[in-house]
């Protein structure tokens, strides 16, 4: 008992200031509206915070190598279209939304080859290939949402947008797995090792052994990964593949992911974290618009709140030093 | 074990910089590395360890021709390299560091931290280190890093432990422990291939050595049997004599005077050097020396305290301030706050001073051309011109370039913060002799040094500090090495 | 049954609607964009309508992403509200919230584009289709078969893109002579550069079409530019372009008449609870402004 | 003569690059149409390039700093705005455009407060300006745009973005002279020596008596100055300040730097080189447009020239070293 104690590092406030930040913004939109703490509501949060979080899983990996990932919106709708027009093809949706994963998984390796071989810094790849999707999303749906058919009628693709399991939107659940998922895997694994290894210092990690090509492509392999996940749930939800999903979706995942304490530097995050930002940016907007806030003003304070909240945690690091 | 490596030759584009090298070493030796900054001693240690491929030559281990594919390679056959400049992760603790890439994995996969915890605990305990495995790698002092690189060796059971130049940046207590430890794993029969510029460790931890210059292995000898004359003669290609050119002071007003600074890490400095004067500053590492520096020429903030600058009480307060004041500040941390590594030379000797070559605004390119040109020759800088990168020198000559950058921009006191760390024996000599034409000509020297024999034989007045704390001065005129080691260990 | 695994989270039977009055009523409006005129425009028609009647409004705007005006409604439905204005962003996507709404048995009122699925109470909209076809068959007309135009089109996906082209193509394709598709996001800047860009490549056209009236102005901008004379139409009827009109930049408008749509939207709201009979679907025309009626359509629109 | 022969270093074909690339673009879209070098085209191209370029000017010394600045958008918006209302209030139209500059500079000043005191990287920092200049526009302009009235009759106003001065458009000449300033101040002055210096070391630069922080907040604001030189001329030409005016023109503008051989690691780009880099986007859109090219696969071909451009360049980058 004694010896776990003097091992046990003293409590460490300054890293749950996100947490802090949040649990703020929670009871500042309690009291000006109750109504945001009812059940219902809260799971409703749970479900709009479900796709950002899910991309911010994998812009976590991303940005603890320094890198970023800015195609997450347009693989989002790419491969939601394609699973969507598989669905309407006959195929049956478990595969439909499989495929759809894959070729997520497959852009998102495309990026982490062009950042790796063709040592083109990871914002300008992912920049290109963001247009590069988006355009062939346009030319695949022909600018046309993909919507009815067996996609009305197949429960399985219903249910993972809307369905409820235990009374908990499913979108939450699936979350709420990707997330432990996701924290065992950087948090606990020699994988997550390696990785805040690579963000930390990739000659130093290269030298010991580290295969940093190999584990770029892996985690820009996640992050599109997670980005198809979010494009499936994001279908199931409005019933419809839209051409231009997820546009712009890469600056929320990328704020919260900040917000929760990561640093673009590299080698400095946390999944908890990412997933108090997610929380953190869900609660704003869905607080503001019960809180009848003119859409206009909700950019402003929303812009403030990231701003604080980051400047917040970089004076509160700097203390620490 | 036994590892030869014959002939080996390696090419950097056009730039031959292995040119033949023979080196072996076998367990329970210590097998000294010497030569010149920019010989190629790293970069046979990256060819023996995998981390880059030989062109031309054999590697033979234990009688077998062998390639190591990797570090980790090498690692796995018992050859651990720990390397010049410190290869690890500061925002990661130091069980993480020593376990990357070799993690322990529970049943499930998943990484055992509670094993690795004791493991990491067991070996730095073995190395007599009370080093926090939880503690994140960066809040570790230098020699703490560098005894948690060398647990990392022992993790291993590495048969060969490779040391590129693991006491720069070491105390003297540091170092004695290093030394045991060496002692202790060498009666265990660990062969060490032992890279340094300090001339006095050869005969006090290494049992032979061999000598490279300009890419061709010189000589081997067993060091018992030879003198640091010829060493040191190998090494450059003809005689220096005693590279210490010792000093000639004229004293005149006192340039620089400091009263009752402190700041975080220093409390209550008080000094003052005069023109012409080299006031050296001892003391362990972590003493303060650098903070006090640093605070003084308003990188760092200073709590309290005055400065006089040529008699006048003068506020401090950023390098911009103290540089329009006629002080230059030669940092400890060459890469990091000496020099930009990706540009020119003519760049980095003008930064300084770069307000002054402005014509209506615009940069008189030609008289910065000439500048930059008179002090690459004046400092002897070897270079091919003004334009090639800072980076592509030698640590010596990227040294010289830091100093003419401060003496291209006037200064009338110059803070030399280990001017000589990582330098070979020849560039030391010529930064010496550079040191003393400048006092010549007025200037004031502050020298942080934690090489003993250079604070003794180029200071005129030593102050020591302890703890962030001035224990005393002393004049380097007779004083010996145990009077200095007394006052920076605290002793009175 | 099946425990509380399924697609919903509350159960329950219809019942009939209880009369409330329009100052009891709380209305939900959830706008697509407030970035272009036109919905600005039909959001102070909206509120000041039920205002003028003494309703609560809570206005959100969904900023053209589908899924924030998902959330936008969810949010809407937990304040309870007691009747939804969606304009939605897109038709197919909005479905599931309506449903939602339909489960919180919240009656929907559906603007400029309707749901695709899920319970509507009225869908009141002018009809993009026949806009389109209007625009198409006004150019023919003006310029005879088989002239050469270029067709501007809007953000590629966008329902409006989607109808008002739909419904041009559908004659223009065949009896006008388009030489050329571009888009210009529903944007003034980019329509502008567009079309520089097209009369240089095609510097003969007669006419263009432009899917709203940003893109009209734009164009208008860079034909005035370049001294040329040429048959522009637009779609929208907004201030700008009613204002290029008179002054002869912009020849015609497909104009939507937002007032009446403003309104009709709000009335159908407090038809239902008065328990009246509401259409499913109000079409409101849509008419060709030119030179000729664009004062008074200015008037009846915009009171100016 | 001689010494000036040898301190000359060989001509180094790599730095041209992007200059080729562009080269091999015009003649491709020249072969397949010839009205593309009409020189009314080129003009026309001139004046399309010269918003973004304006941008990228600023934006080049921020990279060179290796930071970024997303704000550009939003200021070039809210600026705009702000002109076009004095304008249309009664102020002349040179004092408006004066004021409008000197609020971009304000802005562009405050994004380096933030990142110099505040301490949080570029990239949240004007993310977060971003978003709330834009929300600042919508509430200023109601969302609507500002037009008419006395923006029709001003002579300055309509000339600085309509306007020809020797049969050249006046924006490509406001964007030449900019290009000269702007060449010098980078390359010819201590400032610039200054902003190379702090991008390729910042604490050595700062060691070396540069003063990292006013450097940086005067960088910010010049880049906040441009995206108000850059809205005027936008608001002119439209003869209108749209609310959603510039958007994304910041990923237009860090391309055409990129691709200039600007480095996003700082400390490393040509002032040139961006001017070329925003003449090769600008020649993309304008060639695809004359040659009808499907708008969908327009996105796409763009995407791909960015990497191709960027790939080829770090490639030789590569093989100098
Ligand atoms: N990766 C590389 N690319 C190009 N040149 C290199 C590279 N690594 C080393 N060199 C060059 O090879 C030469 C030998 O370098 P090396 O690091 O082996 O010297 P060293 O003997 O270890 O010097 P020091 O005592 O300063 O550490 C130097 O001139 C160096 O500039
Ligand atoms: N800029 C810095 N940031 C973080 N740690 C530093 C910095 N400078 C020095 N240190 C560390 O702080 C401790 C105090 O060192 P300091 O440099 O003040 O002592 P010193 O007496 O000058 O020793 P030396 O110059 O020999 O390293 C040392 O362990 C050093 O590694
Ligand atoms: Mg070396
Ligand atoms: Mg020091």
């Amino acid at each position: 008992m004694d010896k776990a104690k003097t091992t046990k590092k003293k409590f460490d406030f300054t890293k749950y200031m996100a947490l802090v930040a949040l649990i703020i913004l929670v009871i500042i939109i309690t009291v000006l509206n109750p109504q945001f703490i009812a059940p219902n509501n809260l799971l409703n949060l749970l479900r709009q915070a479900s796709v950002n979080a899910l991309i911010a899983f994998g812009m976590t990996f991303v940005i603890l190598t320094s890198g970023i990932d800015l195609s997450v919106g347009s693989i989002l709708a790419f491969t939601g279209a394609i699973s969507a027009s598989l669905i309407l093809g006959g195929t049956p949706a478990w595969l439909a939304a499989l495929i759809g994963l894959a070729i997520g998984a497959l852009l998102g390796a495309l990026n982490g080859v062009f950042i790796t071989w063709g040592k083109v810094t990871p914002f300008i790849a992912t920049l290109a290939t963001m247009t590069i999707w988006r355009g062939a999303t346009y030319v695949f749906t022909g600018g046309n949402p993909i919507t009815g058919g067996k996609m009305n009628t197949s429960f399985f693709f219903q249910f993972v947008g809307q369905g409820y399991l235990f009374g908990i939107p499913f979108p939450v659940i699936i979350t709420l797995i990707a997330f432990i998922i996701c924290y065992v895997l950087l948090h606990k694994t020699a994988f997550g090792r390696k990785t805040f290894a690579l963000g930390g210092n990739e000659k130093a990690a290269f030298v010991a052994g580290v295969k940093t090509k190999k584990l770029l492509i892996i985690i820009y392999t996640i992050s599109g990964l997670f980005a198809a996940l979010a494009g499936f749930i994001l279908t199931s939800r409005l019933g419809s593949a839209q051409p231009d999903a997820g546009m712009s979706y890469e600056m929320d995942a990328i704020a919260s992911t900040v917000i929760g304490g990561a640093s673009l530097m590299g080698g400095k995050g946390r999944m908890a974290g990412t997933l108090v930002g997610a929380l953190l940016i869900a609660s704003l907007s869905n607080g503001m618009n019960l809180l009848g806030i003119n859409s206009f003003y909700q950019q402003i304070v929303k812009g403030v709140v990231i701003l604080i909240a980051v400047m917040i945690d970089s004076q509160t690091q700097k203390n620490r030093e | 074990m036994q590892i030869e490596m014959k002939g080996i030759e390696k090419s950097f584009g056009t730039n031959k910089v292995l040119r033949g090298v023979d080196f072996d070493v076998h367990s329970g030796e210590v097998h000294a590395l010497m030569g010149e900054n920019g010989a190629g001693k790293s970069t046979l240690m990256n060819i023996l360890t995998g981390l880059l491929k030989k062109d031309a030559g054999t590697i033979k281990v234990d009688n077998h021709d062998t390639t190591y594919a990797s570090a980790l390679d090498a690692e796995h056959h018992g050859i651990s390299f720990i390397h010049q400049e410190m290869n690890n992760f500061a925002e990661m603790s130091v069980v993480d560091n020593m376990f990357l890439n070799k993690e322990i994995k529970t049943k499930l996969g998943l990484v055992d931290q509670k094993k690795m915890r004791k493991e990491a605990r067991q070996y730095l305990v073995n190395l007599g280190s009370d080093i926090d495995v939880d503690s994140k790698m960066g809040d570790l002092t230098v020699g703490q890093q560098q005894m948690v690189e060398i647990a990392k060796s022992l993790m291993i059971n590495a048969k060969i432990i490779i040391m590129d130049e693991p006491t720069a940046a070491l105390t003297e207590n540091e170092t004695a422990i290093l030394f045991k430890t060496i002692r202790e794993l060498r009666s265990n029969s660990v062969g060490f291939i032992y890279i340094s510029h300090r001339m006095e460790e050869l005969w006090q931890i290494c049992d032979r050595v061999t000598v490279m210059r300009d890419g061709l292995s010189v000589n081997t000898y067993q060091t018992k049997d030879v003198a640091e004359n010829q060493i040191v003669h190998d090494m450059v290609g003809r005689d220096i004599g005693d590279y210490y050119p010792g000093r000639h002071p004229h004293l005149g007003e006192v340039a620089l005077k400091a009263e009752h600074l402190s700041g975080k890490k220093f409390h209550d400095i008080s000094f003052e050097v005069h023109e012409g004067e080299i006031l050296g500053f001892s003391g362990l590492m972590g003493a303060g020396r650098t903070e006090t520096m640093r605070a003084l020429f308003g990188i760092d903030k200073l709590s309290s305290g005055k400065i006089y600058v040529a008699g006048k009480e003068t506020k401090l307060t950023s390098p911009s301030v103290s540089i329009k004041k006629g002080i230059g500040f030669l940092t400890e941390d060459r890469k990091n706050e000496g020099l930009i590594t990706e540009q020119s030379l003519e760049d980095n000797i003008a930064l300084p001073s770069i307000d002054t070559f402005r014509k209506h605004g615009i940069i008189d390119k030609k008289a910065e051309d000439k500048f930059a040109d008179m002090l690459i020759k004046r400092l002897t800088v070897k270079a091919n011109n003004a334009q090639v990168t800072a980076g592509s020198l030698s640590g010596g000559n990227q040294q010289k370039v830091v100093l003419a950058k401060w003496v291209g921009s006037g200064s009338k006191i110059l803070i030399l913060d280990e001017p000589t760390r990582g330098v070979d024996v020849g560039a030391k000599k010529e930064i010496y002799e550079l040191m003393n034409q400048l006092t010549d000509r007025h200037v004031a020297i502050i020298m942080i040094s934690s090489d003993l024999p250079e604070v003794l034989s180029m200071s005129d007045r030593i102050e020591v500090l302890y703890e962030g704390k001035q224990m005393g001065v002393i004049n380097a005129q007779g004083a010996t090495q145990e009077q200095v080691m007394k006052l920076a260990t605290g002793g009175k | 049954g099946c425990g509380s695994t399924g697609l919903s989270n509350s159960s329950g039977s219809s019942s009939k609607v209880e009369k409330k009055a329009p100052k009891d009523l709380k209305i939900g409006v959830s706008i697509s964009t407030l970035t272009n005129p036109a919905f600005v425009n039909l959001k102070n028609v909206i509120s000041d309508y039920a205002k003028k009647h003494g309703s609560k409004v809570i206005i959100d705007d969904a900023n053209n992403d589908t899924s924030k005006q998902n959330n936008d409604v969810e949010d809407l439905i937990t304040q309870k509200v007691d009747a939804l204005i969606i304009n939605p962003c897109d038709s197919s996507a909005i479905s599931t919230v309506v449903k939602k709404a339909n489960d919180a048995k919240i009656p929907v009122i559906c603007v400029d584009r309707s749901a695709d699925s899920g319970k509507v109470v009225s869908t009141v909209a002018s009809d993009n289709i026949a806009g389109g076809k209007k625009a198409a068959n006004w150019l023919i007309e003006k310029l005879g078969e088989n002239a050469k135009i270029a067709e501007i089109q809007g953000i590629p996906g966008a329902s409006a893109t989607r109808e008002r082209g739909k419904g041009f193509d559908s004659i223009g394709d065949k009896k006008l002579n388009i030489v050329t598709k571009q888009t210009a996001q529903f944007d003034r800047a980019k329509a502008l550069t567009v079309t520089e860009n097209i009369l240089q490549a095609h510097s003969d056209i007669k006419g263009i079409f432009a899917q709203n009236d940003e893109e009209a102005v734009g164009a208008a901008r860079a034909v005035k530019a370049a001294n040329k004379k040429i048959t522009i139409i637009g779609f929208d009827g907004t201030l700008a372009s009613l204002n290029l009109i008179q002054k002869g930049q912009i020849t015609a408008t497909v104009g939507q008449q937002w007032n009446k749509i403003g309104q009709e939207s709000v009335q159908k709201v407090y038809d239902h609870y008065q328990n009246k009979k509401v259409p499913k679907n109000d079409k409101v025309a849509v008419k060709i402004i030119t030179k000729n009626n664009v004062a008074s359509f200015k008037k009846q629109v915009y009171n100016k």
